[in-house]
């Protein structure tokens, strides 16, 4: 079986500068991977290089054993590649409900997209009563659960969250990670970049560590466990 | 000038299809019969004229006539055997810097023996002391007063720099005069005794709207609305509700450019007030009576040089036009045309032209120039010693056959033009009280 | 490396003005003469332009307005204030200056296209009052002159008084005044890029937020910018005014700022010669395109769009990776200059 | 009261054609940030275009509209397809595009100039006559432009606010990246803005051109306009563009009556001058405010 997505030796940067140098990940169907690493070290860059925002200088990506390395990022996320971006993101002068639209701009069957749009304000009934409020009188945790809603909007098959909980209240990360846990069970697969490990230990199949560029070291949730004293190290003593 | 003419043709049809021929291309050709050939070198004439930018319609007619005239004269043998090549640098409607740089090529780099042009927007004096130092000559139509100043300033200076028209200054007396001459006739009875001046920016259209607000006493009017507008202009709401709101008597544009003008009476006619209507220079275009349409029938304009309504003048717009078609303005044209006509009878008169800073053989061309009366399509050119202008008629002249004619049209049918109805011996037509005006 | 390239620059600056103080020796006709000077002219103000836009990062579209202001400054203070000319040229460049102290001041809250945007609005705001000023301040004869010479400007002032003094040869005079605030300006230039002061414009052209935590007051090295800039721009001014006799509205006007900015930009914007090269560029062609009849609009459309496309670093760029390119791989052509990089 | 109708059909009729003129300004600033400066032009051509065709299809008005519409569109398209598209993505995207289409602005003016050349032609595309209102004359002219410009900006008000294009757009507009990972094609969008806002100053010109003349320079005047209205109302502000045009124009025409004619503009321009030194995200704008 092909994986939904794929990445073999990737290097990709901003300008002359290089920040990714030769990654390599695999998403499985049904799995939840996580990635983590300490600020500035290349998470960022590569959700960017795997959505297509940041061009590839050299590597494979593959969706489902087809290589989209030089796709477009419309037409990556048109076979199933969904990148919810760090920080809110959201068309601020758009309503929540044209927010959530949006997500699902590529689909065709408004009928579907409807049912989509109630599994959304079911899983985050905050935005059900914001639907009509711009998305810039948004609260944080409130834009965040708009964001990740956009994401959900379009029924991807890859879905790729940055920092789902940076800077939020407790209860608010739950949430969202209660929505995680509910979208991986539809067969998709995802991943989630954190900070802080912590996060993702009961929620991640396998985790990737990321440094300088590189991924240092990757592992079931169970190896994490047991190897806690090197993402220690390079954590910073998380 | 087909060959296939009958043997005799009637005066008439001979004017017809000659242009101005009948006059001074046949000197022209007389005295390079007699003369023998002294070179086949061609005479450069350099015209810098505003061929883009605002005023690109007027300098492109200022091209056509000079390629007109160089044709004519061409035919018949150029002068003293040399044919005259034409050269042209665009001045981009600029300001002095550009006329001096454009005239300092055409001097140096093509070997102009004269310089023959139109107006160049806003520089009255710019190319005179070029033209001076290289020792030719040149004619131009800037018709501003600071022409005759500078020359009268230094005449052994500028010996060689003519305007082959009067200066602005005319135009304001002159209009007054010739309203003054309306009432004396009867022809027009002033409802009040109040006069509106519109002008727009620039040396040309404030010079006139002043000398008329200076003089408006002396003929007993009071100025009840001085108004600048800018360019373009094409609401004329605002100044429209102040000539409404203070009915006067005249109304006196002298903004100069014909689409803003066009526009004026456009909005005017929606709701004409009881006031004589005279326009400067603009109106006197194609696009003018084109734009405006029937809302131009009844307007007066003026114009110092013009082309005439009799046989030589309307044989040259016939040619014109018929050579460059109806959008064409052979009261733009027949300035450069006119003005190359006589440069090359003077030149042929003298022997010959000179090179730049062959400054002896020049100053006999202007000698020729300064004596020469010659009549073209825009009337009588002769110079004024004193500032080397055109005389003007009948501001300082009475007798037509001395002075370029400051001539005053009123358009009585937008499809044909003008009809001169001033001065005398000149006019074709009456004047005719325009229909918005109350008798 | 700073000192050296200072060094370096200073040395090509001594040469350029070498080159230029004996071009006269070789060249006699007064057209030539007069398109050198308005060369050197041009140049000057290209590489003001230059110094704002491509060093100090603001977009400013004033440049023609302190040009102007010089221009109308020696005209003003020779005429009716009766200053000898050689007076008017610096109090002309200081009033640009002060303008431009005040424009900088009013742009210092934006950036990017707002500040073109608030410059351009300054200018064509003043241009229009000055075409549109009908009163007489003063009368000259039977015409009348406005208070800033309305649309027509001043003309046949005061010049540089060369006419009496060496008769015909009088273009060499004007020649060498232009000359000498040519050579100033040039050596003035190397000295603030490749000084202290370029340090400061290149931190906060490249990055604000860094220049800013590094002790770089963006707000007072911009200003700093705009008034050494109208400084030199005014001087050119002047001179152009005491060479042409002229100061008129039409040196302010959209067209002659798109000529200018046509060769900043074919130059090199950011670059210490390319303002020379672009102005040298961009006459040699408009020249050619006059013997060739009216391309001259043409080819400055032309030009501002395929550099800004294709060459971004104009002439000076290209010429610089060609000369690192055949100094490095000692191979000359294409091939050695073309770059991999895809930023 | 003659006079205040008088300046209030001067303001409308002045106001109109500013806001068809500024409504495809902002619309092309607000989507793509670039300050269309070959906007006059796209006027200009679609005049020409409605002129020169006008006497093969006829003079009806809604005919020589659509002529110029679809001259404009294809204008905007182009000026996409070979200048914008290739800076998009480059550093001082904002500063290169606005030297970029100054040069197409030039350029094309003078094209036309030799095509067409500098006469002053009358735009044959317009409708006669005039009404009277409280004793005032209103040419019908000027009623056809307020009406298109409130048709206009009433369509694209309601493209942009009611329909999933409208909100592509927007969407564009506000977070390029963002518009892209939801799988938009913002390429495709851009293309289509300056189609579109192609066809609005397409019939701007037609309107501005039936008041005035044709003439390649025709569109210089309008576009500093514009630029004015776009700036007060707050870049990239399509609504706040459509009102200030009106306030503008009406300004206007009091400041020339009150003033004097020669004032109006300048005033305008003080207008600028103090919006952008006070508020520069102008009177209606929030968004897109670059400030240090």
């Amino acid at each position: 079986m092909t994986a939904p997505l794929l990445a073999r030796d990737l290097v990709s940067g901003y300008h002359a500068r290089p920040v990714l140098q030769g990654v390599s990940v695999e998403l499985v169907a049904g799995r939840i991977a996580g990635l983590i690493g300490p600020n500035g070290h290349g998470k960022t860059t590569l959700l960017r290089t795997l959505s297509g925002s940041i061009p590839l200088r050299s590597g494979k990506i593959e969706m489902n054993g087809e290589d989209v390395s030089r796709v477009p990022v419309c037409d990556r996320v048109g076979r199933g590649l969904v990148h919810i971006p760090q920080g809110d993101q959201l068309f601020g002068d758009l309503s929540v409900e044209e927010n959530l639209r949006m997500g699902a701009y590529l689909r065709d069957d408004q009928k579907a997209v409807r049912q989509t749009l109630d599994e959304v304000f079911t899983i985050f009934p905050r935005l059900a009563e914001r639907r009509r409020q711009t998305a810039s009188s948004l609260s944080g945790g409130e834009r965040r659960m708009a964001g990740i809603g956009r994401g959900l909007m379009a029924e991807g098959r890859v879905l790729m969250v940055d920092e789902p909980s940076l800077g939020l209240a407790p209860l608010v990360i739950e949430q969202i990670y209660e929505a995680l846990r509910q979208a991986v069970q539809s067969d998709r697969a995802i991943l989630v970049v954190e900070e802080n490990p912590s996060r993702l230990l009961g929620v991640a199949d396998a985790i990737y560590l990321m440094d300088a560029g590189r991924i240092v070291w990757s592992g079931s949730a169970a190896e994490t466990v047991n190897s806690s004293d090197i993402l220690a190290t390079y954590l910073g003593g998380h | 000038m087909s060959d296939s003419q009958p043997k005799a043709p009637s005066r008439r049809k001979f004017l017809k299809t000659m242009g101005i021929s009948a006059g001074s291309t046949a000197m022209l050709a007389g005295l390079n019969q007699s003369a023998s050939a002294q070179s086949s070198e061609p005479v450069k004439i350099g015209c810098p004229a505003p061929l883009t930018g605002i005023v690109a319609a007027d300098g492109i007619e200022f091209r056509r006539g000079l390629e007109m005239a160089a044709e004519e004269i061409n035919a018949v043998g150029g002068i003293l055997g040399r044919p005259v090549e034409l050269v042209f640098v665009d001045t981009e409607s600029k300001g002095d810097d550009v006329v001096i740089q454009a005239a300092q090529r055409l001097i140096d780099r093509d070997k102009a023996s004269a310089l023959v042009l139109g107006y160049n927007l806003e520089t009255g004096t710019a190319l005179h002391d070029v033209a001076a130092d290289s020792g030719i000559v040149a004619m131009h139509s800037n018709t501003v007063v600071a022409h005759d100043e500078l020359v009268r300033s230094d005449p052994e200076k500028y010996w060689g720099i003519f305007q082959y028209d009067p200066p602005e200054t005319f135009y304001g007396i002159g209009f007054l005069d010739f309203v003054k001459g309306l009432e004396d006739r009867g022809e027009f009875t002033r409802p009040n005794n109040k006069i509106a001046i519109i002008t727009g920016p620039g040396t040309y259209s404030t010079n006139i709207a002043n000398a008329i607000k200076d003089n408006a006493d002396k003929y007993g009017l009071e100025v009840s609305l001085f108004e600048s507008v800018n360019v373009p202009i094409s609401e004329w709401g605002p100044t429209l509700a102040k000539v409404r709101a203070d009915e006067p008597a005249i109304i006196a544009v002298t903004h100069f450019y014909a689409a803003d003008q066009a526009q004026f009476m456009n909005q005017f006619m929606s709701q004409p007030t009881n006031s004589l209507v005279y326009m400067q220079y603009g109106a006197s275009l194609a696009a003018f009576r084109d734009i405006a349409g029937v809302n131009s029938e009844g307007v007066i304009y003026a114009t110092v040089i013009g082309a005439l309504q009799d046989e030589i003048g309307s044989g040259f717009a016939e040619k014109y036009v018929g050579k460059f078609g109806d959008t064409s303005s052979p009261n733009g044209g027949g300035q450069t045309y006119q003005a190359l006509h006589a440069y090359a009878v003077a030149a042929a008169l003298a022997g010959g032209p000179g090179e730049p800073y062959e400054e002896d053989r020049n100053r006999m061309v202007a000698d020729r120039l300064r004596n020469l009366i010659y009549r073209g399509p825009m009337g009588t050119m002769r110079i004024n010693p004193d500032g080397q202008s055109a005389f003007c008629y009948p501001s300082q002249t009475n007798d037509p056959s001395l002075g370029m004619p400051h001539i005053f049209s009123q358009i009585q049918d937008k499809a044909v033009g003008g009809v001169l109805i001033a001065p005398s011996p000149y006019d074709v037509g009456a004047f005719k009280l325009p229909s918005w005006m109350k008798a | 490396m700073g000192n050296n390239n200072l060094r370096r620059h200073l040395l090509v600056a001594a040469l350029i003005a070498l080159a230029f103080a004996v071009l006269p020796l070789f060249v006699t006709e007064r057209y030539f003469l007069g398109e050198v000077i308005i060369f050197l002219i041009w140049s000057i103000v290209a590489a003001n332009w230059n110094l704002l836009m491509g060093h100090a990062g603001v977009f400013s579209l004033a440049q023609m307005l302190f040009f102007a202001t010089g221009a109308y400054g020696v005209a003003v203070a020779t005429q009716f204030a009766g200053l000898s000319i050689w007076l008017a040229i610096p109090v002309a460049a200081l009033a640009a200056t002060l303008l431009a102290l005040i424009i900088g001041a009013a742009c210092l809250r934006l950036s990017g296209a707002y500040v073109a945007l608030l410059t351009y609005a300054i200018a064509e705001m003043i241009h229009i009052l000055i075409v549109t000023d009908t009163a007489c301040f003063r009368q000259v004869g039977g015409s009348c002159l406005q208070l800033f010479g309305g649309a027509r400007g001043f003309s046949r002032f005061e010049d540089f008084g060369f006419r009496p003094l060496l008769k015909a040869d009088w273009i060499l005079g004007n020649y060498y005044v232009v000359w000498a605030v040519f050579a100033f300006t040039i050596f003035a230039l190397v000295v603030v890029i490749h000084g202290r002061l370029g340090l400061g414009f290149r931190a906060i052209r490249d990055n604000v937020g860094y220049a800013g935590s590094r002790g770089i007051n963006r707000r007072k090295i911009q200003l700093i910018a705009f008034g050494i800039s109208a400084f030199l721009t005014g001087l050119a001014g002047a001179v152009y005014a005491g060479h042409f006799r002229f100061a008129g509205p039409s040196l302010f006007e959209f067209s002659s700022l798109m000529f200018v900015l046509a060769m900043v930009i074919v130059g090199g914007l950011g670059s210490t010669w390319g303002p020379l090269i672009g102005a040298a560029a961009i006459m040699t062609v408009v020249e050619i395109t006059k013997e060739l009849g009216d391309a001259r609009a043409i080819v400055l459309g032309l030009a501002l769009i395929l550099f800004v496309l294709f060459l971004p670093k104009g002439l000076a760029g290209s010429l610089e990776r060609l000369q690192r390119a055949t100094g490095l791989s000692r191979k000359p052509g294409p091939e050695a200059s073309t770059s991999k990089d895809p930023a | 009261m003659d006079i205040l109708i008088q300046i209030l059909v001067t303001g409308l009729t002045l106001g109109a054609m500013y806001a068809l003129a500024s409504v495809g300004l902002a619309l092309i600033f607000g989507t793509l940030g670039m300050f269309n400066m070959a906007h006059g032009l796209f006027m200009t051509i679609g005049a020409y275009a409605a002129f020169s065709l006008s006497g093969y299809l006829g003079l009806v008005l809604p005919v020589g509209l659509l002529i110029a519409m679809a001259a404009g569109a294809l204008i905007g398209v182009l000026t996409h397809l070979l200048i914008v598209r290739f800076m998009l993505t480059g550093p001082n995207f904002e500063t290169n595009v606005m030297v970029a289409t100054a040069g197409l602005a030039i350029l094309l003016q003078d094209v036309l100039l030799k095509i067409f050349g500098a006469y002053p032609f009358t735009q044959p595309v317009k409708v006669e006559g005039t009404i009277r209102l409280a004793g005032v004359a209103i040419t019908l002219q000027s009623v056809v432009i307020v009406a298109v410009a409130l048709v206009l900006i009433s369509a694209i008000a309601f493209l942009l606010l009611r329909t999933r294009f409208g909100m592509t757009i927007r969407a564009t507009a506000m977070n390029r990246e963002a518009a892209e990972l939801m799988g938009v094609r913002t390429t495709r969008v851009y293309l289509q803005v300056m189609g579109l806002a192609g066809a609005l100053a397409g019939a701007a010109g037609l309107m501005i051109s039936s008041l005035t003349t044709l003439s390649p320079q025709m569109g210089g005047d309008p576009l500093l306009k514009a630029f004015v209205i776009c700036v007060v109302a707050g870049l990239g502000n399509v609504w706040g563009a459509g009102i200030c045009a009106f306030a503008l124009g009406l300004l206007e025409a009091t400041v020339q009556f009150e003033f004097g004619v020669r004032f109006g503009f300048p005033v305008m321009l003080l207008l600028v001058i103090l919006v952008l030194v006070w508020r520069p995200q102008g009177l209606f704008g929030r968004e897109r405010v670059v400030r240090l």
